[in-house]
């Protein structure tokens, strides 16, 4: 499909869509803590935006609750609250080494085709007319799980898990205009729920270990025995 | 009226249980409760084993328990009923032997003792239930609740780590042994539908399938039968029971997996192949042989014992080779004669191995140990033990009039009728194991005259056996029982064999010719011109002979009178018990000639300042080296690898399922 | 009706009070009261259910049928006998400092939580709202898992949260798929994920997008039944975290973990139409079972040993479900209850067993017999019962099973004895020395309340030798839901 | 009836002759050497000096000890009379057939066996455990020996093999060469002669039989000494009666009778020269190299079944 024969709400919805692709590469190669929260808030914003898109194009306006949600959970609330945690724990400057970021960079882009190639017989089907969207928020949801493997914070690897829930939400939102209702306010809760539970765990490993690093906690195994 | 009564014995075995835990407290009281419990339902047992197979009934009930789609399912027939008669047999004798032998364990903490009860009267309950279930699944409970119970037997004692690691072994080829068999039901269940006996019977099986089929149940009763190379719990588990516990083990419940296996074969399977045949007659000739041979070369009184087992397994084996041999190649008759040999040979091994068994209990409660070489000159301080003992030797050792010879003396006239096979291979086949079956003979006279030369003649070889005395009458009475029992079945074999013939009626469908043939004097397979056996008479001519001999010897006009001195001792002064010959020294000229059979390490260490000369002597079982230890080597290899999955790094264990993930889409795709 | 929501209400509550008072020495009679409370009311739900079959709630928010009706008084009833047995244990922990006051408090709420959860998941009709309630139960117990604040207890929170949560996540992707591909079919936007909706129309359903979904779903949900190599976090989860809490873990979490699964499974075969489920189940499960089994002979810490038995086990349950059949099915269901039963009261013989030893290491705890006869023993008939010894519950899943096997893949039938026997003497190997034996002089006396393990272990008996005629009518007709067709 | 008179004569000729024999092979045996030999009958002597004698026990003996001559001789006596000698039609044949017969011999090996074991001195344990050492490996070439005879005469009731054989016409069967020599190696092994065992030494490095009966004396001797003849001419019987049957009566008639018995004396005789010589040509063997002799003959009868099996049956 020509991307001239679509209308101006779809293309934004498309441009929308890659930008936040590009918004988890980003998280992807982000080293720095606070930035890595920052350009975690974009994301969210962007979602926000495509959600309005959506349902401006398809007219479902329930979506506008979910589109408050994002907003309210994903660019406000979270960052907010992870930002606090990290200058309590004044790890706010910290700076993490990567491990290979170019190759790690591949990584994700072959994961953006891979799951292009996943989804095809999905897009096939959907009703949506910028339907690789659904692609790209699996590639969201795949580079979301990439990054917790890459990093050896925790912080980043909660914002890896967030970034993944963000993909969820995309794809829910743009392969069938989100979930029904009760269903979205239970998943807004859990990952409340969530952030907060990994905001008493920063604490707890702080404490124990000294610092964030997850690869220190190693001590539970079957090999060395 | 006989399954009633079958059944009214399990209730009792289970009575005898729950009376184990319920006077806990009080436990002499307990003991005697829960054994008389267990002797009645030995009696009640005998008596409908006896009915059923007597009058060769059969009968069949549904009980309301089990799978709400299949309800246990009980039926007793001839075979079951021998064995039931067996089972009920060496219980009663082992409940009238128990409660003076563990009393003393009474004063050990009443729990220890309520456990050894309560689970006695669960293993033979197990047993019972093996031999009257009629399908699958009951079967298969029953057949591991007597595994299980009969593991907390053999832990009873579980302060000392030998009896631990022997327990945990029997429990593991326990669960080993029930997975095959388990398998081998499940074939027959798979090709006629359901699990009941009657409509695993009517399935129709594929030769490979049947062969199959046949193979899982061999490995499956095998193991727990102790054939060789399967035998490796049995000589480590019976020992560390006490004595009346490895008197049923080793008497009754090595026969219990003998009838599955014949039930499976014969009952179930059907259409026996003659290559099954040859399997098993040449395994059955091969625990015979090395089951004797390492039996020769322990000192362990009940470890010697329980190889003995495996030698008599093997030559029950021989028996059921030859009948399935001749079954395939369609000499009923003959076969006939195999079956019911190996059958015979199934109650005389329970008669005499308990015996043996619980009168090396008797010794062991005087003597304070296994070790043969701390033994000797038994026979003064506990007479009764040392006469029933000797007749268990000589009926184990199968010398005629008693009963091990009969059914090795029928074996041998089925072997013999291997000229009518037109098969090459079965007609080298059948000479080879008879010959081996000879040797077996002759080496388990060489081992016994070492057992009771060593235990019970020359002299006593430690202060222990000097204040050694009779055991108490409980454990006299079992064992005397016993004894006659042996001597009642070696001469009255016409009448037995006569009452077992109605098993190969039924499962070949021919009974052998011969055995009510002239006349109840003469045993005669085939007919008198061809072999005939008189145990009645020889015994007569032989008693009539030592009487003659005595009264020619001792003629009232001359003082028969005897003078008791000192043995000659070379002018060396006094005989020392420390002089006389060991087991071990016994043992030895066999164990030069036949030195392939087991891995011997000897070492003299020579006399040093302070410490006389050492010999020490290992022998080892060759299977355990080569075949069982290795595969423990494996498993804890593999398990080391496999332990690197879990190896604690968390970016790891995602990787995991992140590629878990992109390998299924990839798969899907 | 109303017990349904009662069933729902009483943990609910419960959490929420103990959330203020569970701190108070009368606490755990409390948490006991509001389980007794659950269990009565779950208990007249089944009856209802039993008179007059499902119970579809107005607003068609929650569903009762023959597959979760026995699940929710399984749950109900060993929440209950679980907070029966932490009542003494967790006073003993407070008595030697691990907890502290503010701790208990949360330990008592979450207990509650999770059991809201737990049976909001079963007794829901909404596939979104099971996910949600299913993440909700990581949530609960990932703080109870380090609640002792200890290196490793922090290390198995974070490992369980982590996993868990990615785990999770792409069950989410799975859901949305599903209701995806059901919104093709399905008129109306608010009904596409309701499971009485959704079966009806299962077979219309879009092929590839199903498939797809049901792989998110298998990951997903297969990491909280843990499957190998899903399951990572449980080992750790389970040996680090309180005794009462590896109970439930270990007695109900996996099962609505496989319960979720089986129930996405009932939707994509007729969708997909041939056995693609059943085979990545099947692969799942076989891997599960051996791995387990053969790691069983490298544990050190006794709670983590029963942890992996778990893995096998649930392995076996998978496998079974991915054979599909009737009989393979009725024994996979059975053997959830048996497995849940047996495994929890095991745990809390364990729990017992390592406060008197003062150790989960084995090679420390040692001759229970001698020294606490009721836990020695219980530990020992627990271990026989799970290892599948007749006449036990387990065995007879597990002969349907195998037999299942014979008959549809004779071949696999080799890899599952070889498994079983190994994962027999991994087992054995360590409990013998520590039941057996002399028992060291440094064990301490502690308050033991072995009542929970007797039931447990009297019900899993019971079910060995006669399977009630209800469960019995349950499982069959679960049994046909799932399979189409029943044993009876 | 007469049957069983019969047999009770004949098991007492036998009995009565058995010292005889012994007297003979020992006599023609300081003929070979030139030596001046006792005279035949000098057993006779020894026993009646014997029954005469006191018994001296050893304290430490048991009742074993003194129950064992009984057994011992008495089950010989049984075996001779189950043995067909002069005539096939034996009543007592049936009573036992070949494998009773072996199984009684290894009855009287048992209690020989335990009589050495008990006294405790390490001669009678040493005598105990080499006799039972060879006579395992005896007994088996001997069983198979006589499954091979057994196999070809389609009966293992002595009688009607010796019948069978008396009166088939001469066949060159391999397997009963095989056999017979097998069954000679084997005799003079469990008769305890030389090679394998000397009646004469009382040398303890080397005796056997003897060793187990050195604590006995008097009529416990006596009877020891001649379960032991008699042992030996009962084996001599069967060799010669199976190897060469002819002669031998197959009715009661009192001519046939005194014919037979005629014959078999003299084959006896001759046996005995032959077992003479063969002893005296040849040196007792080291006890490590019995078992070669003794498996050679297990070879020999195993072959013998084998050819039989494998050439004969069809």
């Amino acid at each position: 499909m020509l991307i001239a024969s679509l209308s101006m709400p779809e293309q934004v919805t498309l441009t929308l869509s890659a930008l936040i692709l590009l918004s988890s590469f980003l998280l992807l190669a982000q080293v720095r803590v606070d930035s890595l929260i920052n350009t975690f808030a974009l994301q969210g914003l962007l979602l926000f935006f495509a959600t309005l898109a959506i349902a401006f194009i398809s007219g479902k306006y329930d979506l506008l609750i979910s589109a408050a949600l994002t907003l309210g959970l994903k660019v406000i609330f979270i960052p907010i609250l992870l930002r606090r945690l990290v200058v309590q724990l004044d790890i706010h400057r910290e700076v993490e080494v990567l491990v290979k970021p170019s190759l790690v960079m591949l990584f994700g882009g072959g994961l953006v085709l891979f799951s292009y190639y996943v989804s095809l017989p999905i897009t096939e089907l959907s009703l949506l007319s910028t339907r690789n969207t659904i692609a790209i928020s699996l590639a969201v949801v795949l580079i979301g799980m990439l990054m917790i493997i890459s990093r050896r914070k925790a912080v980043s690897q909660v914002i890896g898990f967030m970034s993944m829930e963000n993909g969820l939400f995309f794809a829910a939102v743009v392969s069938t205009f989100g979930m029904p209702m009760v269903v979205e306010l239970g998943i807004a809760f859990d990952v409340l729920v969530a952030v907060i539970l990994f905001g008493v765990f920063f604490f707890h490993i702080r404490t124990e270990i000294g610092s964030l690093d997850t690869d220190r906690l190693n001590r539970l195994n079957e090999v060395d025995k | 009226m006989s399954l009633t009564m079958a059944q009214l014995a399990v209730f009792l075995t289970l009575l005898s249980s729950v009376a184990a835990l319920v006077f806990v407290k009080k436990p002499r009281f307990m003991i005697n409760v829960s054994f008389f419990l267990l002797g009645l339902s030995g009696l009640v047992a005998v008596s409908a084993g006896g009915m059923a197979l007597l009058g060769n009934q059969v009968e069949q009930t549904i009980l309301p328990v089990g799978l709400p789609w299949l309800h246990v399912c009980l039926h007793i027939d001839a075979l079951a009923a021998f064995f039931l008669f067996i089972v009920g047999f060496v219980t009663f004798v082992a409940s009238c032997y128990g409660p003076s032998y563990i009393s003393r364990h009474a004063d050990d903490g009443a729990h220890a003792v309520s456990t050894l009860t309560f689970f006695t009267g669960l293993f033979v309950a197990g047993m019972y239930l093996v031999l009257l279930a009629a399908d699958a699944f009951s079967f298969m409970i029953a057949w591991e609740l007597m595994s299980v119970a009969s593991y907390f037997l053999v832990a009873y004692q579980h302060d000392r780590a030998e009896n631990r690691s022997a327990a945990f072994i029997y429990l593991l080829m326990a669960v080993v042994g029930g997975a095959f068999i388990l398998l081998a039901y499940g074939v027959l269940a798979a090709f006629g539908d359901g699990f009941s006996f009657v409509s695993m019977a009517k399935a129709h099986l594929s030769p490979t399938w049947a062969t199959i089929a046949f193979a899982l149940a061999f490995i499956g009763f095998g193991l727990k039968a102790g054939i060789v190379p399967l035998h490796v719990w049995l000589p480590q588990a019976h020992p560390v029971a006490p004595s009346h516990i490895s008197a049923l083990m080793s008497g009754v419940m090595l026969k219990v997996a003998v009838y599955g296996f014949i039930r499976f074969v014969y009952d179930l399977l059907g259409g026996v192949q003659w290559q099954w045949g040859v399997l098993v007659l040449l395994v059955g000739a091969i625990s015979a042989l090395m089951g004797v041979l390492y039996a020769l070369m322990q000192h362990d009184l009940k470890r010697l014992l329980a190889y003995h087992s495996v030698e008599n397994i093997g030559i029950i084996y021989i028996g059921l080779g030859l009948s399935m041999i001749f079954a395939a190649t369609d000499h009923k008759e003959v076969a006939a004669i195999a079956l019911v040999a190996a059958l015979y040979h199934c109650l005389n091994h329970a008669l005499f191995k308990s015996l043996l068994f619980l009168g090396a209990g008797a010794v062991l409660e005087q003597s304070g140990q296994h070790n043969m070489e701390h033994m000797g000159g038994l026979i003064k301080k506990m007479p009764v033990t040392a006469a029933c003992f000797l007749i268990g030797c000589v009926s184990i050792c199968a010398l005629p009039p008693f009963n091990g010879f009969v059914s090795e003396w029928l074996i041998y006239q089925a072997a013999l009728q291997g000229t009518v096979l037109k098969n090459g291979i079965l007609g080298t086949a059948l000479p080879i194991t008879s010959a081996m079956l000879a040797l077996t003979g002759a080496l388990a006279i060489a081992c016994f005259v070492k057992v009771y030369g060593v235990v019970f003649l020359g002299l006593p070889r430690t202060e222990k056996i000097e204040e050694a005395h009779e055991v108490p009458r409980g454990m006299q009475f079992s064992q005397i029982v016993l004894a006659i029992s042996c001597l009642v079945f070696g001469i009255f074999p016409t009448w037995t064999a006569n009452v077992l013939n109605v098993i190969p009626q039924k499962l070949l469908g021919a009974g052998f010719a011969g055995v009510n043939g002239e006349s109840w004097l003469w045993l005669t397979p085939i007919n008198t011109q061809t072999a005939s056996y008189g145990a009645l008479p020889v015994l007569i001519g032989l008693l009539v002979s030592w009487v003659v001999v005595y009264f020619f010897l001792h003629p009232p006009t001359r003082d028969n009178s005897i003078r008791i001195a000192p043995a000659w001792d070379c002018g060396f002064g006094p005989l020392n018990a420390r002089m006389q010959y060991t087991a071990t020294s016994f043992a030895m000229p066999i164990r030069k000639i036949f030195s392939f059979a087991w891995h011997v390490s000897e070492k003299v260490e020579p006399a040093r300042i302070g410490k006389g000369p050492h010999y020490f002597l290992h022998v080892s079982d060759w299977v355990w080296m080569y075949v069982y230890a290795p595969i423990g080597k494996i498993i804890h290899k593999v398990a080391e690898r496999t332990a690197r999955i879990q190896g604690g790094d968390l970016r790891i264990y995602l990787c995991y399922s992140f590629f878990t993930l992109l390998f299924l889409l990839w798969v899907i795709v | 009706m109303i017990a349904l929501y009662a069933t729902l209400f009483f943990p609910f509550a419960g959490a929420l009070l103990l959330g203020l008072i569970g701190h108070w020495k009368s606490a755990k009679h409390v948490n006991i009261v509001f389980c007794v409370g659950a269990f009565i009311a779950a208990g007249m739900l089944a009856l209802d259910v039993f008179s007059n079959g499902p119970i579809l709630s107005d607003g068609k928010l929650f569903y009762i049928d023959a597959f979760n009706v026995y699940l929710i008084l399984l749950n109900a009833f060993v929440g209950l006998t679980t907070s029966i047995f932490s009542g003494p244990y967790m006073s003993h922990e407070r008595d030697i400092g691990r907890v502290g006051d503010k701790r208990m408090r949360l330990y008592h709420s979450m207990f509650q939580g999770f059991l809201f959860t737990m049976l909001a998941a079963l007794s829901t009709n909404n596939l979104g709202i099971l996910w949600v309630a299913i993440e909700a139960a990581t949530l609960t117990t990932v703080l109870l898992v380090s609640l002792y604040r200890t290196h490793e207890s922090i290390e198995a929170g974070w490992k369980y949260f982590i996993i868990c949560g990615v785990g999770i996540s792409q069950a989410l992707f799975g859901t949305i798929l599903v209701y995806f591909a059901s919104a093709k079919v399905i008129p109306g936007h608010e009904d596409g994920l309701l499971w009485t909706v959704l079966q009806l129309h299962a077979a219309n359903m879009d092929k590839g997008v199903m498939a797809l979904a049901f792989v998110f779903l298998l990951v997903g949900y297969g990491t909280k039944v843990g499957l190998v190599p899903l399951h990572n976090w449980l080992p750790d989860a389970h040996s680090e975290g309180p005794t009462p809490m590896s109970a439930i873990l270990s007695g109900l979490l996996l099962n609505v973990a496989l319960y979720a699964l089986v129930r996405f499974k009932m939707l994509a075969d007729p969708a997909l139409g041939n056995h693609l489920a059943g085979n990545l189940m099947m692969g799942f499960g076989l891997l599960s079972f051996s791995v387990a089994g053969i790691l069983l002979h490298r544990q050190y810490d006794i709670k983590r040993m029963f942890s992996y038995s778990s893995i096998e086990h649930m392995g076996l349950m998978t496998f079974a479900f991915g054979i599909g059949g009737p009989l393979a099915t009725f024994g996979a269901l059975l053997h959830m209850i048996v497995h849940s039963l047996t495994k929890s009261a095991i745990f809390v013989t364990v729990g017992q067993a390592s406060q008197i030893a003062g150790t989960q290491v084995i090679s420390k705890i040692r001759g229970l017999i001698r020294s606490n006869p009721a836990v020695g023993w219980s530990l020992l008939l627990g271990t026989c019962a799970i290892a599948g010894f007749p006449p036990f519950g387990v065995f007879t899943s597990e002969f349907l099973l195998f037999t299942a096997t014979i008959k549809s893949y004779p071949w696999l039938v080799l890899p599952l004895l070889v498994g079983l026997a190994v994962a027999f003497a991994g087992l054995f190997r360590n409990i013998q020395p520590m039941v057996f034996g002399e028992p060291p002089e440094d064990q301490r006396k502690v308050p033991v309340n072995m009542w929970p393990v007797f039931i447990h272990l009297a019900l899993v008996l019971w079910l060995g030798l006669a399977i009630p005629t209800v469960l019995a009518q349950w499982l069959n007709q679960a049994t046909i839901m799932i399979v189409g067709q029943g044993v009876l | 009836m007469t049957g069983w008179l019969f047999a009770l004569v004949q098991t007492l000729c036998v009995v009565l002759f058995a010292p005889f024999l012994a007297g003979w092979v020992k006599w023609i045996k300081c003929k070979l050497q030139n030596r001046q030999g006792p005279a035949p009958w000098q057993p006779y002597r020894d026993l009646w000096r014997l029954s005469k004698k006191q018994v001296v026990l050893a304290d430490v003996a048991s009742p074993i000890f003194r129950a064992a001559p009984y057994i011992v001789f008495g089950a010989t006596v049984v075996a001779a009379s189950v043995l067909p000698i002069v005539s096939t039609q034996l009543p007592t044949a049936a009573l036992a057939d070949v494998i009773v017969l072996v199984g009684i011999f290894a009855l009287t090996r048992f209690f020989l066996a335990l009589a050495g074991m008990d006294v405790g001195t390490s001669f009678g344990g040493m005598g105990s455990s080499r006799e039972v050492t060879l006579s395992s490996l005896a007994e088996p070439a001997l069983l198979m020996t006589f499954f091979t005879l057994a196999m070809t005469v389609s009966s293992t009731n002595l009688s009607s093999a010796v019948a069978y054989l008396s009166q088939a016409h001469f066949t060159l069967a391999p397997s009963l060469i095989f056999s017979f020599m097998a069954l000679l190696l084997v005799a003079v092994a469990e008769t305890g002669r030389i090679p394998i065992d000397n009646p004469a030494t009382h040398l303890e490095l080397t005796m056997i039989h003897e060793a187990m009966i050195l604590e006995y004396s008097g009529r416990h001797l006596l009877l020891m000494e001649w379960a032991a003849m008699l042992k030996l001419t009962l084996y001599s019987i069967l060799i010669v009666n199976l190897i060469v049957p002819w002669g031998i009566s197959l009715t009661l008639e009192p001519q046939a009778i005194a014919l037979a018995t005629v014959s078999v004396l003299g084959k006896l005789l001759v046996l005995g020269v032959l077992l003479a010589v063969s002893e005296t040509s040849q040196a007792k063997m080291r006890l490590f190299r019995a078992p070669q002799y003794l498996g050679m003959a297990f070879i020999l009868s195993l072959l013998g079944m084998m050819s039989h099996i494998i050439l004969e049956v069809r």
